[in-house]
Protein backbone atom coordinates (compact mmCIF):
# COMPACT_ATOMS: atom_id res chain seq x y z
CA UNK A 1 0.00 0.00 0.00
CA UNK A 2 1.34 3.46 -0.79
CA UNK A 3 1.48 5.43 2.42
CA UNK A 4 -1.18 8.11 3.08
CA UNK A 5 -1.37 11.41 4.09
CA UNK A 6 -3.63 13.09 5.45
CA UNK A 7 -3.64 16.38 3.94
CA UNK A 8 -6.90 17.77 5.36
CA UNK A 9 -10.25 16.96 7.12
CA UNK A 10 -13.75 18.74 6.41
CA UNK A 11 -17.04 18.52 8.43
CA UNK A 12 -19.95 19.96 7.07
CA UNK A 13 -24.11 19.92 6.81
CA UNK A 14 -25.84 18.87 4.18
CA UNK A 15 -26.14 22.39 2.88
CA UNK A 16 -25.59 23.39 -0.54
CA UNK A 17 -24.71 26.10 0.39
CA UNK A 18 -21.41 25.08 1.45
CA UNK A 19 -20.02 23.44 -1.79
CA UNK A 20 -18.49 26.54 -2.95
CA UNK A 21 -16.14 26.13 0.21
CA UNK A 22 -15.22 22.48 -0.59
CA UNK A 23 -14.44 22.86 -4.44
CA UNK A 24 -12.31 26.39 -3.67
CA UNK A 25 -10.50 24.12 -1.40
CA UNK A 26 -10.07 20.93 -3.24
CA UNK A 27 -8.56 22.61 -6.38
CA UNK A 28 -5.47 24.30 -5.16
CA UNK A 29 -5.05 21.21 -3.14
CA UNK A 30 -4.61 18.82 -6.41
CA UNK A 31 -2.54 21.40 -7.82
CA UNK A 32 0.11 21.88 -4.79
CA UNK A 33 -0.03 17.75 -5.09
CA UNK A 34 1.01 18.17 -8.99
CA UNK A 35 -2.27 18.00 -10.78
CA UNK A 36 -2.47 20.38 -13.81
CA UNK A 37 -5.60 22.39 -14.59
CA UNK A 38 -7.96 20.13 -16.44
CA UNK A 39 -6.98 17.69 -13.83
CA UNK A 40 -7.89 19.90 -10.93
CA UNK A 41 -11.17 20.86 -12.51
CA UNK A 42 -12.19 17.28 -13.27
CA UNK A 43 -11.12 16.85 -9.43
CA UNK A 44 -13.21 19.22 -8.60
CA UNK A 45 -15.80 18.45 -10.39
CA UNK A 46 -16.05 15.11 -9.39
CA UNK A 47 -16.09 16.28 -5.37
CA UNK A 48 -19.22 18.37 -6.07
CA UNK A 49 -21.31 15.82 -7.93
CA UNK A 50 -20.22 13.53 -4.90
CA UNK A 51 -21.52 15.69 -2.42
CA UNK A 52 -24.36 16.28 -4.57
CA UNK A 53 -25.52 13.36 -4.28
CA UNK A 54 -25.13 12.64 -0.71
CA UNK A 55 -27.11 15.89 0.11
CA UNK A 56 -29.75 14.66 -2.42
CA UNK A 57 -29.83 10.96 -2.54
CA UNK A 58 -28.47 9.99 0.91
CA UNK A 59 -29.86 12.87 3.28
CA UNK A 60 -32.86 13.21 0.87
CA UNK A 61 -32.62 16.92 1.01
CA UNK A 62 -32.36 17.85 4.36
CA UNK A 63 -29.69 20.50 5.15
CA UNK A 64 -28.52 19.59 8.65
CA UNK A 65 -26.83 16.64 8.42
CA UNK A 66 -23.10 15.45 8.43
CA UNK A 67 -20.82 14.96 5.79
CA UNK A 68 -17.07 14.26 6.63
CA UNK A 69 -14.64 14.91 3.51
CA UNK A 70 -10.31 13.89 3.62
CA UNK A 71 -8.20 14.78 1.51
CA UNK A 72 -5.00 12.60 1.12
CA UNK A 73 -2.03 12.26 -0.68
CA UNK A 74 -0.92 8.65 -1.65
CA UNK A 75 2.57 8.98 -1.95
CA UNK A 76 4.44 6.71 -4.77
CA UNK A 77 1.08 5.08 -5.65
CA UNK A 78 1.42 4.58 -9.12
CA UNK A 79 4.99 4.67 -11.06
CA UNK A 80 6.76 6.63 -7.62
CA UNK A 81 3.80 9.50 -8.76
CA UNK A 82 1.45 10.49 -6.00
CA UNK A 83 -2.07 10.31 -6.22
CA UNK A 84 -4.83 12.37 -4.49
CA UNK A 85 -7.39 10.23 -2.76
CA UNK A 86 -10.67 11.73 -1.32
CA UNK A 87 -12.98 9.88 1.38
CA UNK A 88 -16.31 11.16 1.46
CA UNK A 89 -18.49 9.67 5.00
CA UNK A 90 -22.25 10.06 5.35
CA UNK A 91 -24.67 8.44 7.94
CA UNK A 92 -27.58 8.61 5.22
CA UNK A 93 -29.57 5.97 3.88
CA UNK A 94 -28.37 3.25 2.00
CA UNK A 95 -28.24 3.47 -1.88
CA UNK A 96 -30.83 1.29 -3.44
CA UNK A 97 -30.02 -2.06 -5.55
CA UNK A 98 -28.34 -1.53 -8.85
CA UNK A 99 -28.64 2.58 -8.52
CA UNK A 100 -24.99 3.08 -8.53
CA UNK A 101 -25.00 1.89 -11.57
CA UNK A 102 -25.39 5.27 -13.49
CA UNK A 103 -27.24 5.88 -16.57
CA UNK A 104 -25.83 6.32 -19.94
CA UNK A 105 -25.08 9.90 -20.77
CA UNK A 106 -26.12 11.96 -24.13
CA UNK A 107 -29.75 11.83 -23.23
CA UNK A 108 -32.35 13.86 -22.98
CA UNK A 109 -33.39 14.13 -19.26
CA UNK A 110 -32.90 16.33 -16.56
CA UNK A 111 -30.70 14.01 -14.13
CA UNK A 112 -28.47 11.03 -13.92
CA UNK A 113 -24.87 12.51 -14.88
CA UNK A 114 -23.71 12.87 -11.56
CA UNK A 115 -21.97 9.12 -11.39
CA UNK A 116 -21.15 9.35 -15.13
CA UNK A 117 -19.06 12.69 -14.33
CA UNK A 118 -17.20 11.32 -11.35
CA UNK A 119 -16.02 8.15 -12.89
CA UNK A 120 -15.21 9.86 -16.48
CA UNK A 121 -12.94 12.73 -13.85
CA UNK A 122 -11.38 9.85 -11.42
CA UNK A 123 -9.80 6.47 -11.92
CA UNK A 124 -11.16 5.06 -9.02
CA UNK A 125 -15.41 5.75 -7.61
CA UNK A 126 -16.04 2.81 -5.05
CA UNK A 127 -18.98 3.32 -2.72
CA UNK A 128 -19.10 0.82 0.14
CA UNK A 129 -21.23 0.47 3.21
CA UNK A 130 -19.70 0.03 6.07
CA UNK A 131 -22.01 -0.74 9.28
CA UNK A 132 -24.32 2.57 9.03
CA UNK A 133 -21.88 4.92 6.95
CA UNK A 134 -21.60 5.33 3.46
CA UNK A 135 -18.13 5.51 2.84
CA UNK A 136 -17.00 6.39 -0.89
CA UNK A 137 -13.44 6.15 -2.09
CA UNK A 138 -12.31 8.54 -5.12
CA UNK A 139 -8.22 8.15 -6.43
CA UNK A 140 -7.13 9.95 -9.11
CA UNK A 141 -3.62 9.21 -9.98
CA UNK A 142 -1.16 11.81 -11.51
CA UNK A 143 -0.71 11.88 -15.46
CA UNK B 1 -24.44 33.27 -8.17
CA UNK B 2 -26.69 36.11 -10.40
CA UNK B 3 -29.13 35.57 -12.40
CA UNK B 4 -30.94 38.31 -13.70
CA UNK B 5 -33.11 38.89 -17.36
CA UNK B 6 -32.93 41.66 -20.10
CA UNK B 7 -35.90 41.61 -21.89
CA UNK B 8 -36.08 42.37 -25.74
CA UNK B 9 -38.39 42.09 -28.08
CA UNK B 10 -39.41 38.42 -28.76
CA UNK B 11 -36.11 37.70 -26.81
CA UNK B 12 -34.97 37.07 -23.22
CA UNK B 13 -31.54 37.49 -22.55
CA UNK B 14 -30.26 36.12 -18.85
CA UNK B 15 -27.00 36.86 -17.68
CA UNK B 16 -25.43 34.74 -14.88
CA UNK B 17 -22.62 35.26 -12.74
CA UNK B 18 -21.18 32.95 -10.52
CA UNK B 19 -21.09 28.84 -10.55
CA UNK B 20 -24.78 26.93 -11.17
CA UNK B 21 -24.75 24.44 -9.03
CA UNK B 22 -27.17 22.48 -6.58
CA UNK B 23 -26.63 25.58 -4.26
CA UNK B 24 -29.00 27.78 -6.77
CA UNK B 25 -29.25 25.45 -10.11
CA UNK B 26 -33.35 25.58 -8.66
CA UNK B 27 -33.25 28.92 -9.12
CA UNK B 28 -31.94 28.61 -12.89
CA UNK B 29 -34.57 26.53 -13.66
CA UNK B 30 -37.71 28.58 -11.89
CA UNK B 31 -36.34 31.42 -14.15
CA UNK B 32 -36.28 29.12 -17.65
CA UNK B 33 -39.44 27.65 -17.09
CA UNK B 34 -41.18 31.05 -16.17
CA UNK B 35 -40.00 32.16 -19.22
CA UNK B 36 -40.23 29.49 -21.47
CA UNK B 37 -43.54 28.36 -20.22
CA UNK B 38 -45.24 30.97 -18.66
CA UNK B 39 -44.50 34.01 -20.74
CA UNK B 40 -44.16 31.97 -23.93
CA UNK B 41 -41.49 33.80 -25.02
CA UNK B 42 -40.26 32.68 -28.19
CA UNK B 43 -36.52 32.95 -27.92
CA UNK B 44 -34.70 32.33 -24.76
CA UNK B 45 -30.92 33.03 -24.34
CA UNK B 46 -28.30 32.26 -21.73
CA UNK B 47 -25.58 34.38 -21.27
CA UNK B 48 -22.83 32.41 -19.56
CA UNK B 49 -19.66 34.32 -19.91
CA UNK B 50 -19.89 35.21 -16.09
CA UNK B 51 -20.21 31.25 -15.31
CA UNK B 52 -16.66 29.58 -14.17
CA UNK B 53 -18.08 26.74 -13.12
CA UNK B 54 -21.29 24.61 -13.56
CA UNK B 55 -22.12 20.81 -12.39
CA UNK B 56 -24.88 18.28 -13.22
CA UNK B 57 -27.18 20.00 -11.54
CA UNK B 58 -26.63 23.34 -13.83
CA UNK B 59 -26.53 20.66 -16.82
CA UNK B 60 -30.26 19.19 -15.47
CA UNK B 61 -31.28 22.77 -15.48
CA UNK B 62 -30.10 24.28 -18.64
CA UNK B 63 -31.59 20.49 -20.49
CA UNK B 64 -35.46 21.77 -18.31
CA UNK B 65 -35.01 25.07 -20.53
CA UNK B 66 -34.37 23.05 -23.49
CA UNK B 67 -36.72 20.24 -23.33
CA UNK B 68 -39.47 23.32 -22.23
CA UNK B 69 -38.59 24.95 -25.28
CA UNK B 70 -39.24 22.12 -27.54
CA UNK B 71 -42.36 21.52 -26.33
CA UNK B 72 -43.44 25.14 -27.07
CA UNK B 73 -41.55 25.25 -30.11
CA UNK B 74 -39.51 28.28 -28.77
CA UNK B 75 -35.40 28.47 -29.30
CA UNK B 76 -33.41 27.70 -26.64
CA UNK B 77 -29.94 29.52 -26.66
CA UNK B 78 -26.31 29.17 -25.02
CA UNK B 79 -23.28 31.74 -25.37
CA UNK B 80 -20.31 32.51 -23.71
CA UNK B 81 -19.35 29.17 -22.28
CA UNK B 82 -15.89 29.04 -20.25
CA UNK B 83 -13.66 26.50 -20.83
CA UNK B 84 -14.90 24.39 -17.49
CA UNK B 85 -18.40 24.82 -19.13
CA UNK B 86 -17.64 23.55 -22.09
CA UNK B 87 -15.75 20.33 -20.62
CA UNK B 88 -18.86 19.32 -18.64
CA UNK B 89 -21.31 19.86 -21.13
CA UNK B 90 -18.78 17.73 -23.22
CA UNK B 91 -19.03 15.15 -20.34
CA UNK B 92 -22.23 15.04 -20.39
CA UNK B 93 -22.45 14.14 -24.06
CA UNK B 94 -25.38 17.00 -24.86
CA UNK B 95 -23.22 19.72 -26.08
CA UNK B 96 -24.26 18.66 -29.79
CA UNK B 97 -28.31 18.98 -28.39
CA UNK B 98 -28.12 22.88 -27.60
CA UNK B 99 -27.79 25.56 -30.23
CA UNK B 100 -24.56 27.10 -29.07
CA UNK B 101 -22.77 30.55 -29.91
CA UNK B 102 -19.58 32.48 -29.52
CA UNK B 103 -20.72 35.89 -28.16
CA UNK B 104 -24.35 37.48 -27.97
CA UNK B 105 -23.65 39.24 -31.16
CA UNK B 106 -24.02 36.08 -33.21
CA UNK B 107 -26.87 34.64 -30.34
CA UNK B 108 -28.75 37.58 -31.40
CA UNK B 109 -28.46 37.06 -35.22
CA UNK B 110 -28.81 33.77 -35.64
CA UNK B 111 -31.64 32.73 -37.04
CA UNK B 112 -31.40 29.48 -36.32
CA UNK B 113 -31.67 26.10 -37.77
CA UNK C 1 -26.04 36.30 21.27
CA UNK C 2 -26.55 35.99 17.50
CA UNK C 3 -27.51 32.94 16.45
CA UNK C 4 -24.36 30.90 15.27
CA UNK C 5 -24.84 28.67 12.13
CA UNK C 6 -21.62 26.05 11.48
CA UNK C 7 -20.98 26.23 8.46
CA UNK C 8 -17.45 23.83 7.96
CA UNK C 9 -14.99 22.66 10.08
CA UNK C 10 -11.32 22.02 8.65
CA UNK C 11 -9.10 19.57 10.34
CA UNK C 12 -5.29 20.15 9.09
CA UNK C 13 -1.86 19.35 9.85
CA UNK C 14 0.71 22.78 10.32
CA UNK C 15 2.25 22.01 7.07
CA UNK C 16 2.61 25.33 4.74
CA UNK C 17 1.24 23.20 1.91
CA UNK C 18 -1.74 22.95 2.81
CA UNK C 19 -2.42 27.09 3.31
CA UNK C 20 -3.25 27.20 -0.14
CA UNK C 21 -6.45 24.76 0.37
CA UNK C 22 -7.75 27.06 3.42
CA UNK C 23 -7.52 29.91 1.48
CA UNK C 24 -9.71 28.30 -1.49
CA UNK C 25 -12.13 27.22 1.06
CA UNK C 26 -13.04 30.54 2.70
CA UNK C 27 -12.83 32.86 -0.11
CA UNK C 28 -16.15 31.74 -1.57
CA UNK C 29 -17.67 30.75 1.52
CA UNK C 30 -17.49 34.36 3.04
CA UNK C 31 -18.65 35.30 -0.78
CA UNK C 32 -21.95 33.37 -0.24
CA UNK C 33 -22.19 34.82 2.65
CA UNK C 34 -22.80 37.99 1.29
CA UNK C 35 -19.26 39.81 1.69
CA UNK C 36 -17.59 41.81 -1.22
CA UNK C 37 -14.35 41.08 -3.08
CA UNK C 38 -12.26 43.22 -1.14
CA UNK C 39 -13.87 41.76 2.12
CA UNK C 40 -12.80 38.14 0.74
CA UNK C 41 -9.41 39.19 0.42
CA UNK C 42 -8.81 41.00 3.39
CA UNK C 43 -10.55 37.59 5.44
CA UNK C 44 -8.56 35.46 3.49
CA UNK C 45 -5.36 37.15 4.57
CA UNK C 46 -6.27 37.31 8.12
CA UNK C 47 -6.96 33.46 8.12
CA UNK C 48 -3.86 32.55 6.42
CA UNK C 49 -1.71 35.14 8.73
CA UNK C 50 -3.30 33.21 11.93
CA UNK C 51 -2.41 29.94 10.16
CA UNK C 52 1.06 30.90 9.31
CA UNK C 53 1.80 32.00 13.10
CA UNK C 54 0.35 28.87 14.77
CA UNK C 55 2.63 26.95 12.37
CA UNK C 56 5.56 29.24 13.25
CA UNK C 57 4.96 30.13 16.38
CA UNK C 58 2.75 27.44 18.28
CA UNK C 59 3.87 24.84 16.39
CA UNK C 60 7.72 26.34 16.06
CA UNK C 61 7.90 25.56 12.61
CA UNK C 62 6.70 21.64 13.04
CA UNK C 63 5.04 19.80 10.09
CA UNK C 64 2.71 17.74 12.33
CA UNK C 65 0.49 19.22 14.88
CA UNK C 66 -3.28 19.53 14.44
CA UNK C 67 -4.72 22.58 14.08
CA UNK C 68 -8.61 23.48 13.93
CA UNK C 69 -10.80 26.00 11.72
CA UNK C 70 -14.34 26.27 12.23
CA UNK C 71 -16.11 28.84 9.96
CA UNK C 72 -19.41 29.97 11.22
CA UNK C 73 -22.14 32.68 10.32
CA UNK C 74 -23.43 34.72 13.10
CA UNK C 75 -26.85 36.00 12.02
CA UNK C 76 -28.29 39.25 12.72
CA UNK C 77 -24.90 39.71 14.45
CA UNK C 78 -25.43 43.58 13.88
CA UNK C 79 -28.29 45.97 12.89
CA UNK C 80 -29.58 42.27 11.13
CA UNK C 81 -26.75 41.87 8.41
CA UNK C 82 -24.75 38.25 9.25
CA UNK C 83 -21.38 38.39 9.97
CA UNK C 84 -18.53 35.54 9.51
CA UNK C 85 -16.79 34.23 12.91
CA UNK C 86 -13.61 31.83 12.57
CA UNK C 87 -12.50 29.93 15.56
CA UNK C 88 -8.91 29.00 15.02
CA UNK C 89 -7.84 26.02 17.41
CA UNK C 90 -4.13 24.57 18.57
CA UNK C 91 -2.63 22.46 20.84
CA UNK C 92 0.97 24.37 20.70
CA UNK C 93 3.14 26.71 22.92
CA UNK C 94 1.37 29.24 24.69
CA UNK C 95 2.06 32.80 23.59
CA UNK C 96 4.81 34.73 25.24
CA UNK C 97 3.77 37.79 27.35
CA UNK C 98 3.10 40.76 25.54
CA UNK C 99 4.34 38.67 22.31
CA UNK C 100 0.38 39.38 20.86
CA UNK C 101 0.80 43.18 21.33
CA UNK C 102 2.68 43.25 18.03
CA UNK C 103 4.91 45.81 16.19
CA UNK C 104 3.99 48.74 14.55
CA UNK C 105 4.01 48.53 10.24
CA UNK C 106 5.95 50.58 8.24
CA UNK C 107 9.47 49.51 9.13
CA UNK C 108 11.72 47.33 7.14
CA UNK C 109 12.25 44.49 9.37
CA UNK C 110 11.47 40.97 7.84
CA UNK C 111 8.42 40.25 10.05
CA UNK C 112 6.11 41.27 12.15
CA UNK C 113 3.32 42.10 9.74
CA UNK C 114 1.30 39.02 10.63
CA UNK C 115 -1.18 40.55 13.54
CA UNK C 116 -1.14 43.87 12.21
CA UNK C 117 -2.70 42.16 9.03
CA UNK C 118 -5.11 40.55 11.18
CA UNK C 119 -6.33 43.22 13.35
CA UNK C 120 -6.84 45.55 9.59
CA UNK C 121 -9.00 43.14 8.19
CA UNK C 122 -11.21 41.63 10.80
CA UNK C 123 -13.43 43.18 12.90
CA UNK C 124 -12.29 41.30 16.28
CA UNK C 125 -9.19 39.28 16.80
CA UNK C 126 -8.88 37.50 19.97
CA UNK C 127 -6.75 34.95 21.40
CA UNK C 128 -7.21 33.00 24.50
CA UNK C 129 -5.72 30.00 25.90
CA UNK C 130 -8.39 27.72 27.27
CA UNK C 131 -6.35 24.93 29.05
CA UNK C 132 -3.63 23.65 26.73
CA UNK C 133 -5.41 24.94 23.62
CA UNK C 134 -4.82 28.68 21.85
CA UNK C 135 -7.70 29.73 20.39
CA UNK C 136 -8.26 32.14 18.44
CA UNK C 137 -11.42 34.10 17.16
CA UNK C 138 -11.85 36.39 14.82
CA UNK C 139 -15.34 37.95 13.30
CA UNK C 140 -15.73 40.10 10.49
CA UNK C 141 -18.97 42.24 9.99
CA UNK C 142 -20.68 42.87 6.53
CA UNK C 143 -20.32 46.22 5.91
CA UNK D 1 4.82 28.48 -6.65
CA UNK D 2 7.39 28.61 -9.37
CA UNK D 3 10.00 31.13 -9.96
CA UNK D 4 12.38 31.43 -12.84
CA UNK D 5 15.54 33.68 -13.71
CA UNK D 6 15.96 35.43 -16.97
CA UNK D 7 19.86 37.20 -16.78
CA UNK D 8 20.38 40.17 -18.95
CA UNK D 9 23.32 42.00 -18.89
CA UNK D 10 23.55 43.15 -15.19
CA UNK D 11 20.07 42.60 -14.44
CA UNK D 12 18.28 39.72 -13.36
CA UNK D 13 14.63 39.56 -13.80
CA UNK D 14 12.57 36.88 -11.83
CA UNK D 15 9.21 35.88 -13.08
CA UNK D 16 7.46 34.36 -10.38
CA UNK D 17 3.75 32.19 -11.05
CA UNK D 18 1.76 31.32 -8.18
CA UNK D 19 0.60 32.51 -4.28
CA UNK D 20 3.39 33.70 -2.37
CA UNK D 21 2.98 32.30 0.95
CA UNK D 22 4.63 30.76 3.89
CA UNK D 23 4.68 27.17 1.47
CA UNK D 24 7.13 29.21 -0.99
CA UNK D 25 8.33 32.10 0.78
CA UNK D 26 11.64 30.76 1.87
CA UNK D 27 12.59 29.68 -1.89
CA UNK D 28 11.87 33.47 -2.97
CA UNK D 29 14.21 34.42 -0.62
CA UNK D 30 16.76 32.34 -1.34
CA UNK D 31 16.70 33.56 -4.78
CA UNK D 32 16.68 36.77 -4.13
CA UNK D 33 19.40 36.08 -1.42
CA UNK D 34 21.48 34.41 -4.03
CA UNK D 35 21.55 36.98 -6.65
CA UNK D 36 22.53 40.13 -4.61
CA UNK D 37 25.01 38.91 -2.04
CA UNK D 38 26.61 35.91 -4.05
CA UNK D 39 26.11 37.08 -7.56
CA UNK D 40 26.35 40.84 -6.72
CA UNK D 41 24.20 41.42 -9.70
CA UNK D 42 23.78 45.51 -9.49
CA UNK D 43 19.87 45.07 -10.37
CA UNK D 44 17.41 42.38 -9.72
CA UNK D 45 13.44 42.80 -10.81
CA UNK D 46 10.43 40.77 -9.75
CA UNK D 47 7.56 40.45 -12.34
CA UNK D 48 4.90 39.77 -9.83
CA UNK D 49 2.13 39.48 -13.27
CA UNK D 50 1.68 36.03 -11.97
CA UNK D 51 1.22 35.89 -8.09
CA UNK D 52 -2.48 36.82 -7.31
CA UNK D 53 -1.68 36.58 -3.17
CA UNK D 54 0.95 37.13 -0.81
CA UNK D 55 1.06 37.32 2.74
CA UNK D 56 2.81 38.41 5.43
CA UNK D 57 5.67 35.68 5.16
CA UNK D 58 6.15 36.84 1.15
CA UNK D 59 6.19 40.04 2.07
CA UNK D 60 8.88 39.68 4.72
CA UNK D 61 10.89 38.24 1.31
CA UNK D 62 10.69 41.01 -0.56
CA UNK D 63 11.99 43.02 2.24
CA UNK D 64 14.87 41.24 3.00
CA UNK D 65 16.01 41.42 -0.68
CA UNK D 66 15.31 45.05 -0.46
CA UNK D 67 17.55 45.16 2.60
CA UNK D 68 20.29 43.14 1.03
CA UNK D 69 20.04 45.06 -2.27
CA UNK D 70 20.34 48.36 -0.19
CA UNK D 71 23.89 46.67 1.77
CA UNK D 72 26.05 45.93 -1.40
CA UNK D 73 23.91 49.39 -3.18
CA UNK D 74 22.13 47.06 -5.77
CA UNK D 75 18.89 48.10 -7.22
CA UNK D 76 15.82 45.96 -6.29
CA UNK D 77 12.94 46.58 -8.14
CA UNK D 78 9.21 45.36 -8.36
CA UNK D 79 6.22 45.38 -11.46
CA UNK D 80 2.91 43.70 -12.50
CA UNK D 81 1.37 43.76 -8.80
CA UNK D 82 -2.20 42.32 -8.85
CA UNK D 83 -5.18 44.82 -7.07
CA UNK D 84 -4.56 41.91 -4.07
CA UNK D 85 -0.38 42.43 -3.89
CA UNK D 86 -0.74 46.08 -3.69
CA UNK D 87 -3.04 46.14 -1.11
CA UNK D 88 -1.20 43.80 1.55
CA UNK D 89 1.86 46.20 0.24
CA UNK D 90 -0.21 49.15 1.20
CA UNK D 91 -1.45 47.03 4.31
CA UNK D 92 2.27 46.74 5.46
CA UNK D 93 2.94 50.52 4.65
CA UNK D 94 6.01 49.68 2.83
CA UNK D 95 4.64 50.34 -0.30
CA UNK D 96 6.86 53.85 -0.74
CA UNK D 97 10.04 51.85 0.53
CA UNK D 98 10.37 49.85 -2.51
CA UNK D 99 10.74 50.72 -6.37
CA UNK D 100 7.85 49.57 -8.04
CA UNK D 101 6.73 49.94 -12.29
CA UNK D 102 3.54 48.92 -13.91
CA UNK D 103 5.16 46.90 -16.57
CA UNK D 104 9.05 45.37 -17.46
CA UNK D 105 9.57 47.90 -20.36
CA UNK D 106 9.39 50.87 -17.45
CA UNK D 107 11.30 48.64 -15.19
CA UNK D 108 13.77 47.74 -17.63
CA UNK D 109 14.11 51.64 -18.59
CA UNK D 110 14.27 53.13 -15.43
CA UNK D 111 17.18 54.65 -14.46
CA UNK D 112 15.89 54.69 -10.67
CA UNK D 113 16.83 57.29 -8.40
N1 LIG E 1 -24.68 8.95 -2.45
C1 LIG E 1 -25.75 8.27 -2.92
N2 LIG E 1 -26.58 7.63 -2.06
C2 LIG E 1 -27.67 6.99 -2.52
N3 LIG E 1 -27.99 6.89 -3.83
C3 LIG E 1 -27.21 7.47 -4.72
C4 LIG E 1 -26.05 8.19 -4.32
N4 LIG E 1 -25.44 8.66 -5.44
C5 LIG E 1 -26.18 8.27 -6.46
N5 LIG E 1 -27.25 7.55 -6.06
C6 LIG E 1 -28.27 6.91 -6.92
O1 LIG E 1 -27.75 6.84 -8.24
C7 LIG E 1 -28.61 7.53 -9.17
C8 LIG E 1 -27.76 8.19 -10.25
O2 LIG E 1 -27.00 9.24 -9.69
P1 LIG E 1 -26.41 10.39 -10.59
O3 LIG E 1 -25.73 9.77 -11.76
O4 LIG E 1 -25.56 11.26 -9.74
O5 LIG E 1 -27.65 11.22 -11.15
P2 LIG E 1 -28.82 11.98 -10.36
O6 LIG E 1 -28.29 12.28 -9.00
O7 LIG E 1 -29.06 13.20 -11.17
O8 LIG E 1 -29.98 11.05 -10.34
C9 LIG E 1 -29.38 8.50 -8.33
O9 LIG E 1 -30.60 8.87 -8.90
C10 LIG E 1 -29.55 7.73 -7.02
O10 LIG E 1 -30.62 6.83 -7.11
N1 LIG F 1 -0.26 31.90 17.34
C1 LIG F 1 0.79 32.43 18.04
N2 LIG F 1 1.34 31.73 19.07
C2 LIG F 1 2.38 32.24 19.76
N3 LIG F 1 2.94 33.44 19.51
C3 LIG F 1 2.45 34.17 18.49
C4 LIG F 1 1.36 33.71 17.71
N4 LIG F 1 1.07 34.65 16.79
C5 LIG F 1 1.94 35.65 16.97
N5 LIG F 1 2.79 35.37 18.01
C6 LIG F 1 3.85 36.25 18.51
O1 LIG F 1 3.60 37.57 18.04
C7 LIG F 1 4.72 38.05 17.28
C8 LIG F 1 4.23 38.94 16.15
O2 LIG F 1 3.52 38.15 15.21
P1 LIG F 1 3.29 38.67 13.73
O3 LIG F 1 2.79 40.07 13.78
O4 LIG F 1 2.42 37.70 13.03
O5 LIG F 1 4.74 38.71 13.06
P2 LIG F 1 5.81 37.53 12.85
O6 LIG F 1 5.07 36.24 12.90
O7 LIG F 1 6.39 37.79 11.50
O8 LIG F 1 6.81 37.68 13.94
C9 LIG F 1 5.44 36.81 16.81
O9 LIG F 1 6.80 37.05 16.54
C10 LIG F 1 5.23 35.86 17.99
O10 LIG F 1 6.15 36.12 19.01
Amino acid sequence: MAPRQLLLRLQLRSNPQVLCGVRGAVSPLASAIGFGEEDCRAITLALDEAITNVIRHAYGGKLDRKIEIRFSVLNGAKEGKPALEILLLDQGAKPEPDALKGLPPGELRSGGLGLHFMRQSMDAVVHTRVGSTNRLRMVKFIR
Amino acid sequence: MQISARRLENTTIFDVIGDIDLANSPAVRKALLTEIREKKIPRVIMNLQGVKYIDSSGIASLVEGLKASRDVQARFILFGLSKSAREVLQLSRLLKLFEIYENEEQALSNEGA
